[in-house]
C-alpha cells in the first residue's frame, strides 16, 4: 500500500511539470507588456525598457522558464504586479473562503444527491424516480449565475433569511460562517446534487440487481436496510470517483459563484488577476488549483483501496 | 418484417450490442415512443435551430440597433422580451443568439470530438505517442476547463472563433483519453487481432476497425460537450472574457442584464431560459443516445 | 440588522446548549465601523505611481497633503504652518505645523516632504514643470524646506494641493526614497487614517483605522481643507464587482456606504427608508471619446470632424446615466461645466448630430474604408455604453469598426502604444474626466496638444499649447475666462478629442450613516454612525 | 511424416507488472520455455486450465505481440525478429479462429467486408467479381447459404459466426489455422457440428491445426498429438493414443483422471488435485507442479525437471519419469 501511495506520488511529478510549462509558455505567449503596466500611465518608452530589463523579461524563455520553476518549487510564486504583494500572501489570504465554499457545497451535495439517488432507484421507473431524474437534468442545464440570482432574490432580498454576499471567517463562529455560505453552495452544489444523484442512481440500480442484494431481501432484511447496509457501500467507488470528477467542476463554479455572492476566495482573485493580466497570479492561482485537482484525484484513487477491499496493488 | 425474420437460416438470438440495427421504422410515433426524451429534446433543438435560422423572418428588428432613448422598457407589444439598457430589442437579441449558442455548441462538440478521436486513436494504437501524449493530456486536464478556457480566452481577443477555441482545447483531453479508452478496450478484441493475421495495415486497422467502434460512444460524449460548451460560453461572456459584446449571445444579453437583475429581471430571463432549455434539450438528446448506444456509458457517465 | 436569521433560529431550536460557543465570539465593544463599497478595486497602493481614482481615494486617507483643496478648488494650508515667496517669484519657503507625526510615531520633517515632492514631480504634468525651472530643492530644519526655481511659477500652491492624480503626499523619506516607477511597500502616512495592511485583500477588502495621534487643523472641514475629525474607528471598503450585490447588500444592512449605484438601481435605493441617496460628485464628469491623431484615418482633421458631427451626446449620456435626465446634460466645452473656465465656444458641431454632413465629410477626407481599431473597456460600465454608442455611429457614417472588446488594464497598456492601429495601437478608445480636474488646465491633461508629449491620441497644435500656457501666467480670472474661449475653440477644431457630454452620479448610504457629503470623491472625516 | 510447417523453439512471453521489467524477479512468466512443432496436415492439441498460457502461445505464434525469449520458425523461416512490414505477407499462411464467436467479427462489418478482407490484403483476386466468387466459395465450404455476404453479424447465431470466423481464416488460404478455444463457448450440439467442419477442412484442404483447448473430449476426438500445459511450461507432449492411454506426468493423469469418463462402466481412480494454481507472478521453485503434486518428493522442490523422451515420441518433464518405465 505504502508503495503504491508513493509511486502515485512520484507519478504526480511530471503531469505537475506539464502543467508548469502550460501554465508558463501560455502567459509567455500572452499579448500585452507587463513591464509597461508595471511603469504605469504615464512612463516613457525608456522607463519601460529599464522595467523590463530589471525584471528579466528580455531573456530567452527556456532561462525565464527555469528561473520560475526553480522559485516555484521553493514555495516562491512570485510577486504580484499591481499589488507587489507576495503571490503566495494573496493566494493565502483567498484560501479559506474558497474551501469553505467548496466543502459546504460537496456536504450538501452529497447529502442531497445521495439519497435523491438511492430512492430514485428503489423506486426505478415509477414517477418520483423520473421526477427527480428530469430535475436533475435541469440541474444539469441551468448555468450557476441564474441560479445564483435566483435564490439571492428569494431568500437574501424578499424574505431575508440569508446574507445576501460576502464571508465570515469561520473563527467567528461556525453559524455566521455558514450562514454566509448556505446560499452560494445551493447554487453552487445545483450541477453537483444531479450529478451526484444520477450515478449514485445507476450505480444503485447496477447493484441492487445482484445476486447478494437478492439474498439479503430474501434473508428478510428490512428494505431500508438493504438500501443502505448492503448497497451504498458498494455503490461508494463510482460515487467517490464522481466526486474526484467534480472537483474541477467546483473549482470552474466557484469562479462565478463567488463573483455573484461577492465572497473574497481564489475564483475572484482568479478573475481580477486575469482581467488585469497580472501574470504571477495567474500562473500561481492556475498551478495551485490543477494541484489541487490532481492531490484530490490521488486521494480518490487511495479511497478506493479502503472502499473495495477487491482492488489491491 | 416477418420476411426477412423467415429468410433467416436460424433466428438469431437476441444479442447485446453495442449499435442495434435500427429494426422496425414504425415512424415518428414509434420512435417518439421507444425514446421519448430524446423526441423532446429533439423537438426543442429543432425548434432552436428553426429559431436561430429564421431570426430575420420571426418579426425581429436589427438585434445591435442601439435606442437609449427607449432603453430598459419593460415587455410590451414594441419590445416583446423588453428592451436592454442601450435600447436593444432583447426579442430580436435572444432569437440571434441562439445562433452563437448553437454555433458555439456545435463547433465545439464537432472539433473537439474531432481532435480528441484523432489524438485517442493515435495514442491508443501507437506506444510511441502515448506516452507523451497522454502525459500531455493528463497535465492539460489537471486545468480545471472554465479557467483553463478563462486564461485562454485572456490571451486573445474577442471573438466567437476564439470562444470555440478556447473550449474545444478545454474538452480535448477529456475526448482523448474517453477514446483512448475505447481503444486500448478495442484493441484487445479478437476481431481487432483477427485482422492483424489476416494482414490488415495498421492504419486500415485504426480506419475500419477501430474508428467506427469508438463512435457510439463518442457521439454520446459530444452531446454533452455541446451542452457544456454553450453552459461554458454563457460564462465566459458572462464574467467578460467571451464573444464579443456587440455579438449578441444569451451569455452576453445576461451579462448586460446583470447589474439590473433586481429591477428589470426580464433581461436576464428571457435568454436564461431559451439558454437552459437549449442545454437541457442537448443533455436529454443525450441521455436518449446513451441509453440507445452504449448501456455500459452509464457507468462512466 | 433585522434578518430573520434562520440558521440562528434552528441553531436554537436543534442544538440548544451548543450554540453558545458556536456563536462568533463578541466583537470589540464600542468599536464603529463604516462599510463602504468603493467604485472598483484597490489594486495597488502607491499614489504616485498608480493614478487610478480608486488609489486616490484611499490615498487621502492614509497621506496627508501640504495644501487641501476646498469647495471652491482654493488651495489651503493642510500640513503647511505658512510659506514666503520671494518678491520676484523665484524663492518659496515652507514651513510645516508643529506636532505633525507618522504613523509609525516619527515626526514629520522637512526632509520627508522633499523627498516626497522629488518623487511626486517625476510622474506628475504640472511637477514636470517645475522640475524644469527647479534650482534647488532643500530641508533648511526639521520644519522648513526651501524650493528655488530659475522662472516665477505662480501655480505652485495649485501643483502642492490639486486633486487631480498624482497628488503630492507626504510620506517618510525612506519610502519616497522609492523608485517613481516602483511601487512603495510600506504604507506610513500621516493622515487621518492609518491603513491596516494585514487586512488588506487586494480584490476584495482594504481597511483603515482611526490615527489618533493625527492633528487636525482648527478651521471647519471643507473638502480637503479645514478639520479632519475622524469619528468611527475603522473604514472597511468591501470590493464588490457585481453592482447588483452591492444594492443588494445595501438594502440589508450589510454595508453602510457605495460610492457608485448604477443609476438604474437608484430607484430601488430610493424606496427603502433606511437608504439616503444623493449626487455624489457635484462637479461630475466629462466623458471622452480619443482619436489616435497620429495614424491614419484620424491623422486626417476632415474624419476627425466627421466622427465629431455624427455624435449624439443624448445617446452617450443615457446610455451612461440612464433614463434619469436630471444626471446629465449637453457639454459641447472642455472645462468643468459650472466651473469660472466652463466654455461652449467653437462647440456648435457637438450640439447636434448631423449624419448627413458626417458623411459629406468623410466622403471629403478620402476614407478609404480602413478599419478602425477601437478599443474598449468592458469591465467599466461607462467606457462599455460609450464604445457600444460609438460603434452603432460610425456603423451609420459608414465607417469599418474593428470593436475591441477588452479590459480596462489592457486599454490602459495599449493606449500608451504608438504603433499603428493593424500593429497593436489604437484609433479610439473611451474614458472620462473628473470635473475637479477638469475645471482648469492644471488637471485637465485631454486637452493638451503637444503632439507626442501630449496625452494618449498625441493631438499636436501649437497655437491651443500656447494658449494653455498663457493660463498659467494669466494675473486674473477674466483673462483666465478669454483664454478659456481661446482654448476650447482651438480644442473644438482640431477636434482634440470628443466630449460626449457632462454627467453625474449617486451615492447611497444607510441613514444610521451622518455627515456624508457631496465632494469630488469620498471622504469619512465629520462622518458619524450611529 | 509430413514436413513440419512450424516450429516453435524454447519460446518465452513474460510481461512486466506495472513500473517493472518484463524479465526477472516479479515478471508475470505467461509462457516459460516452450518447445513443439505442427507438421503439415497434422492437428497439434495444446491443452491445460485457463491461465496456464496456452492462449498465450498461440498469439505469440500469430505475432500480436513480440515474445520475450525463443524462436518460432514458419516453413523453417524465422518469423519471430521479423518486423511487421516484413512479416504481413507471410501472414497468410496463420489464421486464427476465436473463442468468443461475438466478439470475433467486427460489429460494424458486413459479412462480405470480413471475408474481403484477407482477399484483398494478400491480392488473392483481381476483381471484385472474383472476390465475389471467392466469398461464395467460402461461405459453401462453412456450409452458410450465400445471401449471409450480405447481413451484420449479429444477425448469426452463435455457431453461424464461429462458422463465418473459419470462412475468414480460410479465405487466406492458410497453412496453419489456430484454434484458440474455438468452440468452448458453443452449445454442445453447435460444439459438434463445428468440429465435424475443421476436420472435414483439414482433410479437403491439408491444414494443420494448433487446437488450443481444455475440453478433453474434444482434443481426443481431433488431435493427433497433444500437448499439456502447466504454469508456462509443456509438461507433457505424446501421441493422442499413448497420451491418453498412459500419462506421464501426474499432472496429465490428474487432468484425464477429471475429465467425464466416456465409458461409465469404466471405473478410474479420480485424483484430486489440492489447492489452487500458483501465480505465475511468482511460480514455485524446482518443478512448478510440486506444490499440488500427490507423489512430490525433495527434488521436486529443488530442481525443474526439464521435458524428456520418456518412451519413443513421448515427453513428459517430470523427476519420476527420468529413467525409463520399469
Amino acid at each position: 500500500m505504502s508503495g503504491y501511495i508513493f509511486r502515485r506520488v512520484l507519478a504526480m511529478i511530471p503531469v505537475m511539470a506539464i502543467v508548469a510549462l502550460f501554465v508558463f509558455s501560455l502567459l509567455y505567449i500572452a499579448p500585452g507588456d507587463p513591464a509597461a503596466v508595471i511603469a504605469g500611465d504615464q512612463a516613457s518608452p525608456q522607463d519601460v525598457e529599464r522595467i523590463r530589463q530589471s525584471l528579466g523579461l528580455d531573456r530567452p524563455f527556456v532561462v525565464r522558464f527555469a528561473e520560475w520553476a526553480g522559485s516555484v518549487l521553493t514555495g516562491n510564486l512570485g510577486t504580484s504586479m499591481f499589488t507587489g504583494l507576495p503571490v503566495t500572501e494573496l493566494i493565502k489570504q483567498r484560501l479559506e473562503p474558497t474551501f469553505s465554499l467548496m466543502f459546504v457545497t460537496l456536504l450538501l451535495a452529497i447529502l442531497v444527491g445521495v439519497p435523491i439517488g438511492v430512492v430514485s432507484a428503489w423506486k426505478a421507473g415509477s414517477w418520483i424516480d423520473r421526477l427527480l431524474m428530469a430535475v436533475g437534468v435541469v440541474g444539469f442545464s441551468v448555468p450557476v449565475f441564474v441560479v445564483g440570482y435566483l435564490l439571492a432574490y428569494v431568500f437574501a432580498l424578499e424574505l431575508d433569511w440569508f446574507p445576501v454576499q460576502g464571508y465570515t471567517p469561520i473563527s467567528n463562529g461556525l453559524l455566521p460562517w455558514l450562514e454566509n455560505l448556505v446560499l452560494p453552495a445551493i447554487a453552487l452544489g445545483f450541477v453537483y446534487i444531479a450529478l451526484i444523484a444520477r450515478i449514485t442512481r445507476a450505480t444503485m440500480l447496477e447493484v441492487l440487481s445482484q445476486d447478494y442484494i437478492r439474498t439479503a431481501r430474501a434473508k428478510g432484511l428490512g428494505e431500508r436496510a438493504v438500501l443502505f447496509m448492503h448497497a451504498l457501500k458498494n455503490a461508494a467507488v463510482p460515487i467517490v470517483t464522481v466526486i474526484g470528477i467534480g472537483v474541477a467542476l467546483l473549482i470552474g463554479g466557484a469562479v462565478v459563484t463567488e463573483s455573484v455572492f461577492a465572497i473574497p476566495g481564489l475564483g475572484r482573485l482568479t478573475i481580477d488577476a486575469i482581467v488585469r493580466r497580472d501574470y504571477p497570479v495567474i500562473q500561481g492561482v492556475v498551478l495551485m488549483f490543477s494541484f489541487l485537482y490532481v492531490l484530490v484525484n490521488l486521494a480518490v484513487d487511495l479511497i478506493y483501496t479502503l472502499l473495495d477491499p477487491r482492488i489491491r496493488y | 418484417m416477418t420476411d426477412a425474420a423467415s429468410a433467416r437460416v436460424v433466428a438469431a438470438p437476441d444479442l447485446p450490442d453495442i449499435l442495434p440495427p435500427v429494426k422496425a421504422r414504425r415512424g415518428l410515433a414509434g420512435f417518439v415512443v421507444r425514446h421519448p426524451t430524446m423526441a423532446i429534446g429533439l423537438a426543442i433543438l429543432a425548434v432552436m435551430a428553426f429559431v436561430a435560422i429564421f431570426a430575420p423572418l420571426l418579426g425581429t428588428v436589427d438585434p445591435t440597433a442601439l435606442a437609449p432613448a427607449k432603453r430598459t422598457r419593460a415587455p410590451s407589444a414594441d419590445f416583446w422580451f423588453g428592451s436592454d439598457a442601450f435600447g436593444r430589442d432583447i426579442y430580436s437579441r435572444v432569437l440571434y443568439g441562439a445562433r452563437v449558442s448553437l454555433l458555439v455548441g456545435f463547433a465545439v462538440a464537432a472539433l473537439a470530438s474531432f481532435a480528441g478521436l484523432v489524438i485517442g486513436l493515435l495514442s491508443g494504437y501507437i506506444r510511441a505517442v502515448d506516452g507523451i501524449v497522454m502525459r500531455a493530456m493528463d497535465g492539460l486536464m489537471s486545468i480545471p476547463p472554465i479557467l483553463l478556457a478563462v486564461a485562454l480566452m485572456a490571451l486573445t481577443r474577442a471573438s466567437v472563433g476564439n470562444v470555440i477555441m478556447s473550449i474545444t482545447i478545454a474538452e480535448i483531453p477529456r475526448v482523448a483519453r474517453l477514446v483512448r479508452g475505447v481503444v486500448l478496450s478495442l484493441r484487445e478484441q479478437p476481431y481487432v487481432e483477427a485482422a492483424i493475421t489476416t494482414g490488415t495495415t495498421t492504419p486500415r486497422i485504426i480506419l475500419k476497425h477501430i474508428l467506427p467502434n469508438t463512435i457510439a460512444p463518442l457521439t454520446v460524449q459530444a452531446t454533452y460537450i455541446c451542452g457544456s460548451a454553450m453552459i461554458v460560453e454563457s460564462i465566459l461572456s458572462f464574467i467578460g472574457a467571451g464573444t464579443p459584446p456587440i455579438t449578441p449571445s444569451w451569455g452576453n444579453i445576461m451579462a448586460d442584464g446583470r447589474a439590473l437583475w433586481q429591477v428589470k429581471p426580464y433581461i436576464i430571463f428571457f435568454p436564461a431560459i431559451f439558454l437552459s432549455l437549449t442545454v437541457l434539450a442537448v443533455n436529454l438528446v443525450g441521455d436518449g443516445l446513451r441509453d440507445a448506444l452504449d448501456p455500459r456509458m452509464v457507468k462512466r457517465l | 440588522m433585522d434578518r430573520r436569521h434562520v440558521l440562528k433560529g434552528i441553531g436554537a431550536a436543534g442544538v440548544g446548549a451548543t450554540v453558545g460557543p458556536l456563536a462568533a465570539p463578541a466583537i470589540a465593544q464600542g468599536v464603529k465601523t463604516i462599510k463602504f463599497v468603493p467604485q472598483a478595486n484597490l489594486a495597488n497602493f502607491d499614489p504616485i505611481w498608480g493614478t487610478q481614482y480608486v488609489v486616490r481615494n484611499a490615498s487621502q486617507l492614509v497621506w496627508d497633503m501640504l495644501y487641501g483643496m476646498d469647495s471652491k478648488l482654493q488651495p489651503k494650508r493642510q500640513m503647511v504652518e505658512s510659506e514666503e515667496v520671494s518678491s520676484d517669484g523665484l524663492v518659496w519657503t515652507f514651513k510645516l505645523r508643529d506636532g505633525l507625526k507618522f504613523h509609525d510615531g516619527e515626526p514629520v520633517r522637512a526632509k520627508d516632504c522633499v523627498a516626497s515632492i522629488e518623487r511626486w514631480s517625476v510622474r506628475d504634468g504640472m511637477g514636470q514643470m517645475l522640475r524644469a525651472i527647479q534650482k534647488e530643492l532643500v530641508a533648511v530644519d526639521d520644519r522648513t524646506f526651501k524650493w528655488t526655481l530659475a522662472k516665477p511659477y505662480p501655480k505652485m500652491l495649485m501643483a502642492l494641493g490639486k486633486i487631480g492624480t498624482p497628488i503630492c503626499f507626504i510620506m517618510p523619506e525612506r519610502i519616497a526614497k522609492t523608485d517613481p516607477f516602483k511601487q512603495i511597500e510600506e504604507y506610513v502616512g500621516s493622515g487621518p487614517m492609518k491603513f491596516v495592511k494585514g487586512d488588506w485583500k487586494p480584490g476584495a477588502m482594504a481597511a483603515f483605522e482611526r490615527n489618533k495621534d493625527y492633528v487636525s487643523r482648527s478651521e471647519a472641514t471643507d473638502w480637503f481643507a479645514g478639520a479632519k475629525p475622524m469619528f468611527v474607528d475603522r473604514v472597511e471598503w468591501l470590493i464588490m464587482p457585481d453592482p447588483a450585490t452591492a444594492a443588494a447588500a445595501l438594502q440589508n444592512g450589510e454595508v453602510d456606504w457605495w460610492e457608485n449605484p448604477i443609476s438604474d438601481l437608484v430607484p430601488v435605493l430610493k424606496r427603502n427608508k433606511n437608504i439616503k441617496v444623493d449626487i455624489a460628485d457635484p462637479l461630475g464628469n466629462i466623458g471622452s471619446f480619443r482619436l489616435n491623431h497620429m495614424h491614419p484615418p484620424f491623422d486626417n482633421i476632415k474624419v476627425r470632424q466627421a466622427v465629431q458631427a455624427a455624435i449624439s451626446q443624448e445617446d452617450y449620456m443615457r446610455a451612461i446615466v440612464g433614463s434619469e435626465d436630471a444626471l446629465w446634460k449637453p457639454c459641447p466645452g472642455f472645462f468643468t461645466p459650472g466651473s469660472y473656465m466652463y466654455s461652449e465656444a467653437g462647440g456648435e458641431a457637438l450640439k447636434k448630430s448631423d449624419i448627413e454632413k458626417a458623411k459629406k465629410l468623410l466622403k471629403e477626407s478620402g476614407y478609404s474604408g480602413q478599419p478602425v481599431v477601437c478599443v474598449v473597456a468592458q469591465d467599466q460600465p461607462i467606457t462599455k455604453a460609450m464604445g457600444e454608442i460609438t460603434a452603432d455611429i460610425l456603423k451609420k457614417i459608414g465607417m469599418n469598426v474593428d470593436f475591441v472588446a477588452t479590459d480596462w488594464g489592457t486599454v490602459g497598456q495599449r493606449r500608451a502604444s504608438k504603433n499603428p492601429p493593424a500593429q497593436g495601437g489604437w484609433s479610439m478608445f473611451h474614458t472620462w474626466h473628473a470635473g475637479v480636474d477638469t475645471a482648469t488646465p492644471v488637471g485637465n491633461i485631454g486637452i493638451r496638444a503637444s503632439g507626442d508629449k501630449a496625452w494618449f491620441g498625441w493631438p499636436k497644435d501649437d497655437q491651443v499649447e500656447a494658449d494653455i500656457a498663457s493660463w498659467y501666467d494669466a494675473k486674473s480670472v477674466e483673462e483666465e475666462k478669454k483664454i478659456a474661449d481661446k482654448i476650447n475653440r482651438g480644442c473644438m477644431e482640431n477636434v482634440t478629442y470628443i466630449p460626449t457630454g457632462f454627467f453625474l452620479g449617486y451615492q447611497g448610504w444607510r441613514s444610521s450613516l451622518e455627515g456624508v457629503t457631496s465632494g469630488p470623491l469620498p471622504w469619512f472625516w465629520g462622518v458619524k454612525k450611529a | 511424416m509430413n514436413p513440419i510447417i512450424l516450429e516453435v523453439r524454447g519460446l518465452k512471453k513474460h510481461y512486466g507488472v506495472k513500473g517493472r521489467a518484463a524479465s526477472g524477479a516479479g515478471a508475470v512468466r505467461a509462457v516459460d520455455g516452450v518447445t513443439f512443432s505442427i507438421s503439415r496436415g497434422e492437428t497439434l492439441a495444446l491443452v491445460g486450465e485457463s491461465g496456464c498460457g496456452k492462449s498465450t502461445v498461440g498469439k505469440a505464434i500469430l505475432r500480436l505481440f513480440d515474445i520475450t525469449e525463443g524462436e518460432v520458425l514458419l516453413d523453417g523461416e524465422r518469423i519471430d525478429e521479423m518486423t511487421s512490414r516484413e512479416l504481413r505477407p507471410l501472414r497468410r499462411k496463420i489464421q486464427v479462429v476465436f473463442q468468443d464467436p461475438f466478439s470475433s467479427l467486427n460489429p460494424r462489418m458486413r459479412v462480405r467486408e470480413i471475408l474481403a478482407e484477407p482477399i484483398r490484403n494478400f491480392g488473392l483476386a483481381k476483381s471484385e467479381a472474383e472476390i465475389d466468387a471467392r466469398i461464395a466459395a467460402l461461405l459453401d465450404k462453412v456450409r452458410l447459404p450465400r445471401d449471409a455476404a450480405g447481413r451484420w453479424p449479429h444477425e448469426f447465431s452463435g455457431g453461424q459466426r464461429q462458422r463465418i470466423g473459419i470462412a475468414r481464416a480460410l479465405a487466406a488460404e492458410p497453412e496453419l489455422i489456430i484454434c484458440d478455444e474455438a468452440v468452448s463457448a458453443l452449445d454442445v450440439s453447435v460444439k459438434a457440428q463445428i468440429v465435424n467442419l475443421l476436420q472435414d477442412l483439414q482433410k479437403e484442404l491439408g491444414l494443420a491445426l494448433l487446437f488450443i483447448s481444455h475440453d478433453l473430449a474434444i482434443v481426443e476426438h481431433i488431435a493427433h498429438r497433444v500437448a499439456v500445459m502447466y504454469l508456462g511450461r509443456i509438461v507433457e507432449l505424446a501421441g493422442k493414443r499413448a497420451l491418453f492411454a498412459g500419462p506421464q506426468h501426474p499432472y496429465t493423469e490428474a487432468l484425464l483422471s477429471a475429465a467425464p469418463a466416456p465409458d461409465p462402466t469404466v471405473t478410474s481412480k479420480r485424483i484430486l488435485l489440492q489447492g489452487d494454481v500458483p501465480s505465475p507472478l511468482n511460480p514455485p521453485s524446482g518443478c512448478h507442479f510440486h506444490t499440488r503434486c500427490p507423489y512430490v518428493f525433495d527434488r521436486c522442490r529443488r530442481d525443474d525437471p526439464a521435458l524428456h523422451e520418456v518412451e519413443p515420441a513421448h515427453y513428459a518433464a517430470c523427476h519420476l519419469r527420468e529413467t525409463p518405465r520399469q
